[in-house]
């Protein structure tokens, strides 16, 4: 009987249209920010921070911006490790060449060219459809893998081209600790967050889910299908861009074009199908999945077969994790194709009726 | 049949004291091929403002397409059609919602993923001017447009009698009502011209009932002009002013109920096969 | 119902990570060292013999009552030779059994990543015989120890052994070398240095990539054909380089006019060209293949011979096999040298392991007494130069194994110091990085 | 001129190989609407499967005819491609049946990875041979008219011979057979072939096994040039390019398309690379079938697509 918004009258439309407009929803999100921010930082180690927690978000980030593109405005990309790239190595090129640019204005600037290239690979989008169209987003990866690896002008002419930034700051306050690094992506992360709601929640939001839903009907009421579909890659090549930056800043620290390769980008597209296309929780929880799972397997295997009293070699061990991720991606995909978000709502319904079954 | 004999009645405020005006929209000679199909040939009414004008026809007779054509989902390859005044080789979509030609859909054309309230509100997009950035934060001008604009949806579904369903995704809602959300994401658009492809088709006597009196309370309250395609020719005699008939893309038939009736052509192509 | 199944499968899941929660923080009694390999993805059939020599050794060390009474401990991790992965393998294992003592991360991109943490993580890096170059100068890089050579020396020694084929150093003038390299910074390595050469000598490098994984070659090995180079230098990587000589069997480019860097230089590279790759040179790196070798005997004996090896025995000896072994016993060298001066048996941090890495002096004798007098030429490094001479020979694949068929060379310091300081400087002014000074050496 | 002809004629056989894996595509693509991702997982374990029992028999069973080797491994193989299809089928796409094409489509890379693991588990990760006696060595053509003569790579030539027949025998069965009629009659209509009968459920593992037949020979092909490890299961990446240009629905678009590309990326490598610094094949395959998809959408013999209202 907790969960309930019946005795929660709405006054204004302002009221109707936050984003929580369930107050336990608004409670628990406070709360879950507070031990995110506060708790966290003070209890995790390093390994968890390093290697989980700022990975989860930096690909959070970037599965929200692709959802937006994919989820929202139906439009499939098999490209987005190439626009990680572009937003990672524009931000480098800002970060080295500049004197005294401040970390942050290059991530963002990486940002704004990854959209430039996005919106450039997007045009073929609208006359291209569907499968096609994923499958051309292809030509964007392989092209700036390429790019990167043979134009040395992007890489600052190092000998190997491969690039990597040191003694980070933002507004003067040191991005070098894990904690620091930690709850820089996370305030980055969160602000994403919240802008790209609101985008969806507005008219451009509408916009590029009824060009998703049904182009036709979208263009006779006064939709340009242009405008639609470049401004959803504009936006979501702008936020995976960040995404990218970060990834190379925070997380690696050195990169190469590898570091966003195809794989990347199906890496992505898996975070938002498992997580729940058209929804900003479910980047998230996709994120999460994606992210976890493997490396909890790859952990908890030898484990296991310690307990058992046998010592598995790591190859065994690494080979059964990707067949094990596979069947598992396989099974989600069978008991609920919208998606960990769906089963969320599901779940909430449920909750609300509980404890009467209908 | 019998159900319709009283919708005049039924739509209280049926008795036409709204004056037909001038010519709003002209068609002339319109001719649509695919291919080698000929799907309209030489094509030519006009539509006067605030009257209820109807396109008839059998199954394939062009309907939609002609429709199609006025909206600029199709670009027929010769004629020309006159809003206004303004005559168009070929109309383009957004021009003609900008002009305030509003239109519903035969087979369901709804944003299936999106609540009642998003979709109607998209009816509203041509008129919210704030940008990207200001969109993203929300804050201030923005919010506020969001706002009057909610409130004039809010007014559309109390008017279709649609509260209950708000929040719900169109896609779980039966036939009916998601018709009635159709009609709604068409006037949010404050159409002066507004199309109905069918807007009955499928439903039972009570829904249709509903719906002619939605479509009169449109046409006198706001003085919407209305183009209307309908099967059922008891409907369509009851809340028309005038009538087009079209066969096989060709007009075979323009004029009142009443004379439309008595024309020999429309009864042996059309009336005939409805018995 | 499917939503109650799923529920279970979370809770499920969430109770396995109760279990595997953590680092196992042991306390340090024993020398830890974290193994980065990759017996997975597409270089799985040349990670593994590295891996399985490797691992063989520190059973080895064990097995002889371990440094000086202190047991090893290691954990495996693989990393796909993906750096991502790489990265999140290093991050889990360094923190493990009280610290980690040393990693090799056996792949450049993870050693480029790794390089940036190594400075707060106090761990020292060693690369042996990859990496990159210019991490020799240890003012700028304090954590990295490219020993035995890293690709600068590789390309340079190549050169160096061309130019002795044809008669001396003006007769390379007009020659044509081709690079057909795994287009990635690893085979982007030698690039600066055969230009270098190239400007000195008067010859013409073309650069031919191919791209990851190098299963369609036919473009390249066409173009080859085309201009007919002297020589065709392979910087490939895993099946690229198979592939690259059966090309060169199709287009009928001779295979003695072929030198592959020592990656693109062992067993797995040419099993099943056979016959076909007869007469390809490769460089050997310090070591080669060495199945007669004191120490494979030693390890066949102490370890296979006990049931306790990692890998095939057939492999023991082999020449990844070989640089997984070596590359261990550096890194053992390295701690038994700190421990000379931090105190035997005791159990070394990274700082002080890295102190015996600067200062490692493995002449002839100790060599000898390692087993490994055959194998390889002394190494011995300061905190100036954290490689040291690095020697090398050729090798040649006579159709069933390989055999060397060179003397020793070196690179030629004169040109690869000023190009090491230069690239190095460039890192620390990027990175604003202030490199150690000599006093900090004494430390 | 000589070493013009040899680039084309290169082209052209490699077109050939890559036909051959999309065609994989093509086949399930038209019968199930699935855009198979795990072709390339298939290839991979068709190919381990293959070189695997033809090194097991001899060994094993002490099998010494290395052709009679080659003949059972490779009927194992196809039981073993059989089996994976039913299962994939099974597990899969029957409860996946009205889900939209990109979740199938990730659903079919799931399976991948679970190939790729479970492939490399039992048939083990280092690089394995098969020899079916594909001649290595290069034959010349016409030395008298060019010097140097045109060089053509006979085991290609092979190849391409091989996976032409592949294509005239998968045409036959799909004319002449009443399965083949069958499975077109899926393709064009899922509702309507299950009205008059034809068990859906059938046709796909035949279909899927038809593809895994098509990953055999495509694997053995491969993998007498490549060595059969990891890698190969990324060919599949070559022969993305040339299904969107083909059109996803149509086997002589898949042949074309391959053609097409083969050529188009050589001749691009050997004469553009230059000026770009080389290594431009593989974008620039997809980059050509992006202008053609930008001239036809639904790629060269794909289906064209009408929107009404």
């Amino acid at each position: 009987m907790l969960y309930r918004e019946n005795g929660q009258f709405k006054t204004s439309y302002r009221a109707d249209l936050q984003i929580f407009p369930i107050a336990q929803d608004r409670i628990a999100i406070v709360a879950l920010l507070a031990v995110a921010f506060v708790v966290v930082p003070l209890v995790a180690d390093q390994y968890y921070l390093r290697a989980i927690l700022i990975p989860f978000l930096i690909l959070s980030l970037a599965a929200l911006g692709l959802n937006v593109l994919v989820g929202y405005c139906g439009q499939i990309s098999l490209g987005t490790g190439a626009f990680m790239a572009v937003g990672a190595y524009a931000a480098y090129n800002f970060f080295i060449r500049v004197d005294g640019m401040p970390m942050l204005a290059a991530v963002l600037l990486g940002g704004l060219c990854a959209t430039a290239v996005g919106v450039v690979f997007g045009i073929p989008s609208l006359r291209i459809k569907g499968l096609y169209l994923a499958v051309a987003t292809l030509a964007a990866q392989f092209f700036v893998d390429w790019a990167f690896l043979r134009i040395t002008w992007f890489t600052n002419d190092a000998p190997s081209g491969s690039v990597g930034v040191r003694n980070l700051s933002v507004f003067g306050l040191p991005i070098e600790s894990p904690v620091q690094k930690y709850l820089f992506t996370l305030t980055v992360v969160v602000v994403f967050a919240l802008l790209v709601k609101n985008l969806v929640r507005s008219a451009i939001g509408r916009e590029w889910m009824a060009i998703r839903d049904m182009d036709v009907a979208a263009a006779v009421i006064g939709i340009r299908p242009v405008y639609a579909k470049l401004t959803a890659f504009a936006v979501s090549s702008f936020v995976v861009g960040v995404a990218g930056a970060l990834w190379g800043f925070i997380y690696l620290g050195s990169w190469e074009p590898a570091a966003f390769s195809i794989d990347r980008s199906f890496q992505l597209l898996f975070m938002i199908i498992i997580g729940g296309l058209g929804s900003i929780m479910g980047s998230f929880f996709g994120a999460a999945f994606i992210v976890l799972l493997p490396i909890f397997l790859d952990q908890a295997l030898p484990a296991l077969g310690t307990a058992v009293g046998l010592r598995l070699d790591t190859a065994f061990v690494s080979h059964v994790t990707i067949m094990i991720f596979g069947a598992l991606i396989v099974f989600f995909l069978i008991v609920e194709p919208h998606g960990i978000a769906r089963l969320w709502s599901t779940g909430k319904e449920k909750l609300r009726l509980w404890p009467f079954p209908h | 049949m019998e159900g319709s004999v009283t919708l005049k009645a039924l739509a209280g405020a049926g008795m036409p004291h709204r004056k037909i005006g001038e010519v709003i929209l002209d068609v002339q000679n319109i001719s649509l091929r695919f291919g080698g199909v000929k799907a309209l040939t030489d094509i030519s009414f006009d539509v006067r403002e605030h009257e209820v004008r109807a396109i008839i026809g059998p199954n394939g007779a062009g309907k939609s397409s002609m429709l199609n054509c006025i909206n600029g989902v199709y670009q027929p390859q010769q004629g020309a059609i006159t809003f206004r005044g303004k005559t168009f080789k070929h109309m383009n979509s957004r021009q003609v919602a900008k002009m305030g030609v509003a239109r519903t859909f035969q087979s369901l054309a709804l944003f299936k993923g999106m609540s009642v309230l998003d979709n109607i509100m998209t009816g509203r997009n041509l008129r919210m001017k704030r940008n990207l950035l200001w969109q993203a934060l929300r804050i201030g001008p923005a919010e506020r447009e969001e706002n009057e604009h909610r409130a004039v949806v809010e007014r559309i579904i109390d008017f279709l009698e649609i509260q209950a369903w708000r929040k719900t995704p169109v896609g779980r809602l039966p036939y009916g009502l998601q018709k009635r959300v159709d009609l709604g994401r068409a006037l949010a658009m404050e159409p002066q011209v507004l199309l109905l492809d069918e807007p009955m088709a499928g439903m039972n006597v009570e829904e249709k009932q509903d719906m002619c009196r939605f479509i009169l309370d449109v046409n006198d309250e706001f003085g919407t002009t209305i183009v209307l395609i309908e099967h059922d020719m008891g409907v369509v005699m009851d809340i028309s002013d005038r009538v087009v008939v079209l066969d096989y893309g060709k007009k075979i038939g323009d004029g009142t109920p009443d004379e439309v009736r008595a024309n020999p052509e429309v009864i042996k192509a059309y009336l005939g096969t409805t018995h | 119902m499917k939503f109650k199944s799923l529920a279970i499968a979370a809770a499920i899941a969430v109770g396995g990570a109760a279990l595997t929660s953590g680092p196992a923080f042991a306390q340090a009694k024993d020398q830890y060292i974290p193994v980065l390999s990759y017996r997975t993805g597409a270089y799985a059939p040349n990670g593994t013999p590295w891996a399985n020599g490797y691992v063989d050794y520190l059973k080895f060390v064990n097995a002889k009552g371990g440094l000086n009474g202190v047991k090893i401990v290691w954990e495996e991790c693989d990393t796909q030779y993906d750096t991502a992965k790489g990265v999140e393998c290093y991050e889990r294992l360094k923190g493990k059994y009280g610290g980690a003592s040393l990693v090799q991360t056996l792949s450049t991109g993870i050693t480029f990543a790794v390089t940036e943490k190594a400075p707060q993580d106090k761990i020292p890096i060693i690369t042996a015989g990859y990496g990159r170059s210019d991490s020799q100068d240890g003012t700028v890089f304090p954590w990295n120890f490219p020993l035995a050579g890293h690709y600068w020396v590789a390309a340079d020694v190549l050169v160096q052994h061309i130019a002795k084929q044809e008669g001396g150093w003006d007769k390379l003038k007009g020659k044509k070398i081709a690079l057909v390299y795994h287009d990635s910074p690893y085979g982007k390595e030698p690039i600066p240095m055969l230009q270098e050469r190239a400007k000195m000598h008067g010859f013409e490098v073309q650069l031919l990539p191919v791209t990851h994984p190098g299963v369609e070659q036919k473009a390249t090995w066409l173009q080859i054909r085309q201009n007919r180079p002297d020589y065709v230098f392979l910087w490939g990587w895993g099946v690229m380089n198979s592939v690259a000589l059966k090309e060169a069997v199709a287009t009928g480019y001779p295979r003695d006019k072929m030198y592959g860097v020592w990656w693109a230089a062992a067993e797995p590279d040419v099993k099943d060209v056979g016959e076909g790759a007869k007469g390809y040179h490769g460089l050997a790196m310090q070591h080669g293949a060495h199945p007669n070798a004191k120490i494979t005997k030693d390890i066949l004996e102490a370890v296979h011979g006990k049931g306790q090896g990692t890998g095939p025995k057939e492999e023991v000896g082999s020449v990844l096999y070989m640089r997984g072994a070596m590359s261990a016993m550096l890194g053992i060298e390295g701690i038994k040298r700190a421990q000379e001066r931090y105190g035997k048996g005791k159990v070394m941090t990274g700082e002080q392991v890295r102190w015996g890495l600067e200062n490692l002096a493995l002449d002839q004798k100790k060599l000898e007494a390692l087993g490994f007098n055959e194998v390889m030429r002394p190494v011995s490094t300061s905190c100036v130069d954290h490689m040291g001479p690095a020697y090398a020979r050729i090798h040649t694949w006579d159709g069933s194994k390989w055999a060397f068929t060179s003397d020793w060379y070196q690179a030629d310091e004169s040109v690869l110091k000023p190009m090491v300081k230069a690239s190095a400087a460039k890192y620390a002014a990027e990175k604003k990085i202030t490199p150690r000074s000599p006093a900090d050496c004494q430390a | 001129m000589g070493f013009f002809l040899e680039t084309l004629i290169g082209g052209l056989m490699s077109g050939m190989l890559y036909s051959l894996i999309a065609l994989g595509f093509v086949l399930i693509y038209k019968a199930s609407g699935v855009f198979n991702f795990a072709q390339g997982a298939m290839v991979l374990f068709a190919a381990l499967a293959m070189a695997r029992f033809s090194e097991w028999l001899p060994s094993r069973l002490g099998i010494e005819s290395k052709v009679l080797a080659n003949v059972i491994a490779f009927a194992l193989a196809f039981v073993v491609m059989i089996a994976v299809a039913w299962l994939i089928e099974r597990l899969a796409l029957s409860k996946l049946v009205n889900q939209e094409g990109i979740t199938l489509l990730m659903a079919t890379l799931g399976i991948s990875y679970f190939l790729d693991g479970f492939g490399q588990t039992v048939f083990g990760s280092d690089i394995y041979k098969i020899d079916v006696g594909l001649p290595k060595d290069p034959i010349f053509l016409m030395e008298s008219t060019f010097q140097g003569g045109v060089l053509v790579n006979k085991e290609d030539l092979y190849a391409a011979l091989i996976a032409a027949a592949l294509v005239a025998l998968l045409t036959l069965f799909f004319q002449k057979t009443g399965t083949g009629r069958a499975l077109r009659a899926v393709a064009d209509d899922h509702q309507a072939a299950q009205s008059i009968g034809i068990p859906l459920n059938r046709i796909w593992v035949i279909v899927w096994s038809v593809a895994g037949f098509v990953a055999l020979v495509a694997g053995i092909i491969w993998g007498s040039k490549l060595g059969v490890q990891f890698s190969l299961s990324l060919v599949a990446l070559k022969a993305l390019p040339v299904v969107i240009l083909g059109g996803l629905t149509s086997v002589p678009g898949a042949i074309i398309g391959g053609l097409i590309i083969g050529v188009g990326e050589k001749l691009s490598e050997v004469y553009l690379g230059k000026y770009f610094g080389g290594g431009i094949e593989i974008w620039f395959a997809y980059a050509l079938a992006l202008v053609f998809l930008l001239v036809r959408p639904q790629g060269l013999f794909g289906e064209k697509i009408i929107d009404r209202v």
